[in-house]
């Protein structure tokens, strides 16, 4: 038959566009031949707002982007300002951030495998990510009180001194986390139907992933090696071995097997981490009122969703002059279109929960 | 006058039976799959390491009605732009279809709505699958996107796998020669051997078929809530939308009984035939006795005195009925001479306590495999379908047939028939993977061409 | 008196249906009143006691190729064809069939002698013990008596499907 | 895993930014080969005048890259600085798209990290375009400005890097900053029917909620 054009909207109330994204799929039959994103309905003007508030006080709202990955938001832009401050944060502190962002990465890829084996119709794995998660929520909840939107961070260090369990629970975590990656892979990688339903699916090349500026996980499956955990160290990540996962063909069961194998590294960097955690003051010397000098700086690093930079411009006073974001989920959305086009519907719930986006940093 | 209302008496006479057991099915069946649906969710949270229902009673026992009462109060939401009429008609034809396909089961040698038609498992096929158009005219009537969609993927996975489930059956039959539901079971017992041992691939398709003619997962696309929303339900709401919930367990049930039935020995226990085996009658009477046992041990931990009393009642309701079935299999141990008198009890409540025992196991594995694996996508569904499953049906029933023959002409009986059709079935088992194989170099040379268009066709 | 009580209705039900069917504008309503049609003719034989037919009769028609049908109509688009003003070439085809089908009809009644209301040549059902099972009996005519024609259109139906399938094959 | 790496090798040497906030504070530095720098951009011209500069952090960039780029582009290239160790270059407006280009396929800056604008509405030309490429093969940055008035328009470099379409139109959104050859330049983030341009410094944050209250409410906004 000489299908017509059908455009379906997808969106923004649709329960796999993992919240409030709306997608215009052009099809033929079930084939998609054309998308539009389109995006905005979580937009609040984080930047604008960034120009009104003191530099501790825009702390907090970071974590409002990627709300499942605060701590990570919340490193980037605290070492972003200490870097326009030109000061650093004390070993200690710089320790105790790396674990905290590690277990956050962790917690956010164990949200993304829930969601997205549940988009592909798999509904069991997403119990078993969450009941790891609570572990990890539940440590962020002994350490600030909070276990979403944490702000674990200060500008200069930490703002709270470690609990005396710290260690001991996130080293129970680790130890118990080994089995339980084992079992997320049985139910899922080596299945036929999940292999058919990720492999040559959303293929991103490395020279697509790289113009689209694509970054994290989805960068890294296409076979970029390129982690800036490792290219860039910061906090204390140059003291740690650790690994890259990288993918070869970059479809769906790549960025699948390299979130995964990332989930193991993590849980390697807070096993090495907990064993000497250096003592000593965890605040460095950064004073109430913050007057970074003029001048800007751009600082990134390796959130759970791929490069999460603050580009802070100062003109000496006590608020930013710009705050520029550059949010993973927003530029590697972007990619999205290249990915669908010649899947069927049913691939674009995959390759959506693939990317591993969330609206409120697409949209800040 | 008079001959009219004579006639109408005859009428009623010959008919009250099935008529009252049809208002006994349609009043009772809500309830049963609302507890199906409550039992789904049970083991659905055993899996996922959590609770499932907890609230609406003793572990959730009352949730089904709490549901039902929900459903029947939401406000009944018809979209501006619907085929109102078509849109009102279709969730009643799926449930039906569903309602009166039931009517051709055998529960056990006593319990049959339409008695004894010779065209049987014909019937209830048949009219079971009449429930499609309740999906595709409710998603035509929608007039949504998705509603379209799911619909179509709906009647073109039936169309399918409908072939593929009629060749199993048909494999299943040569075995009978009749499509009788009663004699069919009663072949099995007579063989002493049920079908599934003889003709396992034919099992194993219709299994594979079965799920997918009942939408479940994994090829529960055209309600794929993640791709279309809910698919053909996506624009009903309230009691509608539980009438097309009715239907899909419904369907269950019946997809579930004609398998049992042809395949697993309808209401017969197992091993039937074995006399020194009979002490398995005594199990389902344990069996209830302990769920008896438990519920009353667990009875002092409930939190309110209202829970308690729930929860003694369930116990109650267990020993009664671990005592019926007990009455039928004790009674003659005790006095000798009762056995005569008790055998029809005896042949009615067990076979029916088996045959729901075997309907419960087939859609416990559903659930099972809802739960475990992800859903299919649409052209891999086909591929299954066309490239796989239907191919090997239809061997089946050749190799089925060549088999029956050898085995008339070696008068091979019972168990004995194993000995031609073993060798049948693992040679559809090889050929099953051949096909595989030739599936996976076709899908190495077209790795990277996007799979065809099934609408096309 | 049942027997033809249900006759009645059933058969009331396929014309009334067929009726509506050619009448509707909306071509799935069309296809819902073909539907209702061929299932009051499957009820027409279960009256007859000829269960095996109506079995057929309504896994093959209804739930087969009447699904087909309905899959079919949602594919096209549909408002072009409500647009366009039906029977505008067909209607005096359409009279004179439906005049010679109707000569037909008489003839049979004027041969037959019988005619409206002298008594309706009305099948009478054999009862039910009386018939050996009738799927037995429809196969044993099927593979007996009518073998050849059974075979040929089998064949037919055959080359038929073939020839779908290349024609399909041959346009992508 | 097939996709398990054997070294946890970085792409190349990691030279250019070291660990990211362990800059000292004054500090001229060597820069690495290629490792442009420039004084920094926000005390331009007609800065808002810091308030009392205590020490110059921004300083003119001249190491061999910037050698290289001079000698291909000579005044295309109207300052190189360093800021904080960070290479910055501002470069002529209509020229932009050419030396993305050279930048992308002669020096390997193969990634745009993102593109953005910063507003300095006492400076003559007020805006200023930012964007950061990363070089994998040198792991190093390098920002790369572009100055622009109100009513000049920025070349688009959507052919260059594609990443830049969706953060053009952000641009285009918040500032109002037309790209000249951008495929689909409209509002991405804020309603089509939004006015003003929010981040430029001018717009009033209470604008849009009083417009609203005015219109909708028939009344003045109590804010």
């Amino acid at each position: 038959m000489g299908a017509d054009e059908l455009v379906i909207n997808m969106g923004p109330q649709h329960p796999s566009t993992h919240g409030v994204l709306r997608v215009k799929l052009k099809l033929d039959g079930e084939r998609v031949i054309g998308s539009e994103c389109i995006i905005g309905y979580l937009h609040r003007g984080v930047e604008k707002i960034a120009e009104n508030r003191t530099y501790q006080q825009f702390a907090p709202y970071v974590d409002r982007m990627d709300y499942v990955a605060a701590v990570s938001s919340g490193l980037g832009y605290c070492e972003a300002v200490e870097k326009l401050l030109m000061v650093e944060a004390p070993p200690r502190a710089r320790v105790i951030r790396t674990i905290l962002t590690e277990l956050q990465r962790i917690a956010s890829h164990l949200l993304w495998l829930g969601t997205h084996a549940l988009d592909i119709g798999a509904l069991t794995p997403l119990f078993y990510c969450f009941r790891e998660r609570e572990e990890i929520l539940k440590i962020f909840e002994k350490y600030c009180g909070a276990r979403l939107t944490t702000h674990a961070f200060r500008i200069g260090g930490l703002q709270y001194e470690a609990y005396d369990t710290l260690e001991k629970d996130v080293e129970r975590f680790c130890k118990d986390f080994e089995s339980r990656i084992v079992e997320y892979e049985t139910l899922l990688t080596q299945n036929r139907i999940w292999i058919g339903r990720t492999k040559g699916v959303g293929i991103l090349t490395a020279e697509d992933a790289i113009a689209f500026g694509v970054t994290g996980p989805v960068l890294r499956a296409s076979g970029v090696k390129w982690d800036i955990r490792k290219a860039m160290p910061y906090a204390a990540y140059d003291q740690y071995k650790f690994e890259i996962p990288v993918g070869t063909t970059g479809d769906t069961y790549d960025r699948y097997l390299v979130r995964m194998e990332e989930m193991r590294q993590s849980r390697l960097i807070c096993l090495q981490a907990i064993e000497n955690i250096p003592s000593g003051p965890i605040l460095a010397k950064v004073g109430k009122v913050l007057k970074p000098p003029p001048g800007e700086v751009y600082h990134a690093i390796e959130a759970p969703k791929g490069e999460i930079g603050y580009y802070i411009v100062s003109d000496g006073t006590v608020m930013p002059y710009r705050v520029h974001i550059r949010p993973p989920s927003f530029i590697n959305l972007q990619a999205f279109d290249r990915m669908v086009r010649g899947h069927l519907v049913a691939d674009v719930v995959a390759i959506i929960g693939t990317i591993d986006i969330v609206l409120g940093e697409v949209d800040r | 006058m008079n001959a009219a209302l004579q006639a109408t008496l005859e009428f009623l006479k010959l008919y009250w039976g099935p008529l009252l057991c049809g208002v006994a099915v349609v009043a009772i069946l809500p309830l049963i799959v609302g507890y199906i649906v409550l039992v789904e969710r049970k083991i659905m949270a055993d899996m996922q390491a959590r609770l499932g229902p907890m609230r609406v009673g003793p572990h959730g026992l009352l949730q089904p009605i709490a549901d039902a009462v929900k459903l029947l109060i939401k406000e009944d939401i018809i979209p501006e732009n619907a085929d109102k009429l078509v849109f009102w008609l279709a969730p009643v034809l799926s449930v039906g279809a569903g309602l009166l396909s039931l009517a051709g089961l055998a529960i056990g040698p006593a319990f049959q709505i339409a008695q004894d038609i010779n065209i049987g498992i014909l019937f209830v096929v048949g009219i079971s699958a009449l429930g499609i158009f309740g999906i595709v005219l409710g998603g035509w009537a929608s007039n949504s996107h998705y509603s379209l969609m799911g619909a179509l993927r709906s009647s073109a996975q039936l169309v399918s796998y409908e072939t593929a489930a009629g060749m199993a059956l048909v494999s299943a039959l040569l075995f009978t020669g009749t499509l009788n539901i009663k004699s069919i079971v009663e072949a099995q017992s007579k063989e002493g051997i049920w079908f599934v041992l003889l003709a396992p691939v034919a099992f194993f398709t219709y299994l594979v078929a079965s799920i997918a003619e009942t939408n479940r997962a994994p090829f529960d696309l055209p309600e794929a809530e993640s791709e279309l929303v809910a698919g053909y339900m996506t624009e009903f709401s309230g009691f509608r939308w539980s009438l097309y919930f009715l239907a899909e367990y419904t369907n269950m049930i019946v997809v579930a009984s004609v398998a049992t039935t042809l395949f697993l020995g309808g209401w017969l226990r197992p091993f039937s035939g074995v006399p020194w085996l009979n002490f398995l009658d005594f199990v389902p009477p344990l069996l209830l006795s302990a769920i008896g046992a438990y519920c009353v041990l667990r009875m002092p931990k409930q939190p309110t005195r209202v829970q308690q009393l729930f929860m003694l009642a369930v116990a109650g309701l267990c020993f009664v009925v671990a005592l019926v079935l007990a009455a039928p299999v004790v009674l003659p141990v005790i006095k000798p001479s009762l056995r005569a008198a008790v055998a029809p009890f005896y042949a009615g409540i067990h076979g029916g306590f088996w045959f729901i025992f075997k309907v419960s196991l087939y859609i416990y594995f559903f659930m099972w495999l809802r739960f475990t694996i992800p859903r299919y996508r649409f052209d891999q569904l086909m591929r299954l379908g066309w490239h796989f499953l239907i191919p090997l049906s239809i061997i089946n029933v050749l190799l089925v047939g060549v088999a029956l023959i050898a085995g008339a002409y070696f008068h091979l009986q019972g168990w004995g028939l194993l000995l031609v059709t073993t060798p049948a079935a693992v040679i559809a088992l090889v050929a099953a993977f051949l096909i595989l194989a030739v599936e996976k170099e076709h899908d190495a040379r077209q790795e990277q061409t996007a799979a065809s268009d099934f609408y096309a066709g | 008196m049942l027997d033809k009580v249900l006759f009645y209705f059933f058969a009331g039900i396929a014309v009334a249906s067929a009726v509506l069917m050619v009448t509707r504008r909306n071509v799935v309503h069309s296809a819902i009143f073909l539907i209702t049609a061929l299932l009051a003719t499957a009820g027409i034989f279960l009256q007859l006691r000829a269960e095996f037919l109506f079995i057929v009769q309504i896994i093959l028609y209804v739930g087969g190729i009447m699904v087909l049908f309905v899959f079919v109509i949602m594919l096209v688009n549909l408002d072009v064809a409500l647009q366009q003003i039906q029977f505008a070439r067909q209607k005096w085809v359409a009279l004179i069939v439906a005049l010679a089908l109707a000569g037909q009809v008489g003839v049979m009644f004027w041969t037959s002698g019988k005619m409206p209301g002298q008594g309706l040549p009305v099948l009478t059902a054999a009862a039910a013990e009386h018939l050996p099972p009738n799927s037995e009996a429809v196969a044993k005519s099927l593979f007996s008596t009518y073998l050849l024609p059974f075979e040929i259109a089998s064949v037919l139906l055959l080359v038929a499907m073939i020839g779908a399938v290349v024609m399909a094959k041959k346009r992508t | 895993m097939a996709d398990e790496p054997k070294e946890p090798k970085p792409p190349q040497v990691p030279t250019g930014e070291k660990p990211a906030s362990s800059t000292p504070p004054v500090s001229v530095p060597p820069a690495k080969p290629a490792d442009a720098s420039a004084p920094a951009v926000p005390a331009k011209p007609a800065a808002p005048a810091p308030p009392k500069p205590p020490v110059v952090l921004q300083t003119p960039l001249d190491n061999e890259f910037v050698t290289r780029f001079r000698a291909k582009f000579g005044a295309a290239l109207l300052e190189a600085m360093e800021d904080r160790k960070q290479a910055i270059l501002t470069v002529e407006r209509a020229k932009l798209v050419e030396i993305a280009l050279h930048l992308r396929d002669e020096e390997k800056f193969d990634m745009l990290a993102y593109l953005t604008a910063v507003d300095w509405p006492k400076r003559e030309k007020r805006f200023d375009v930012v964007l950061d490429l990363y070089s994998f093969a040198k792991n190093e940055r390098l920002r790369l400005k572009v100055r622009a008035a109100d009513t000049e328009e920025v070349p688009s470099v959507v052919d260059v890097w594609p990443t830049s379409n969706w953060q053009e139109r952000e641009v285009f959104d918040m500032f109002g900053i037309v790209f000249s050859g951008h495929p689909n330049l409209k509002r991405i983030l804020l309603p089509d029917e939004w006015q003003g341009y929010p981040l430029r410094k001018d717009y009033d944050i209470l604008q849009q909620d009083t417009a609203w209250v005015r219109e909708n409410l028939g009344i003045e906004s109590g804010q």
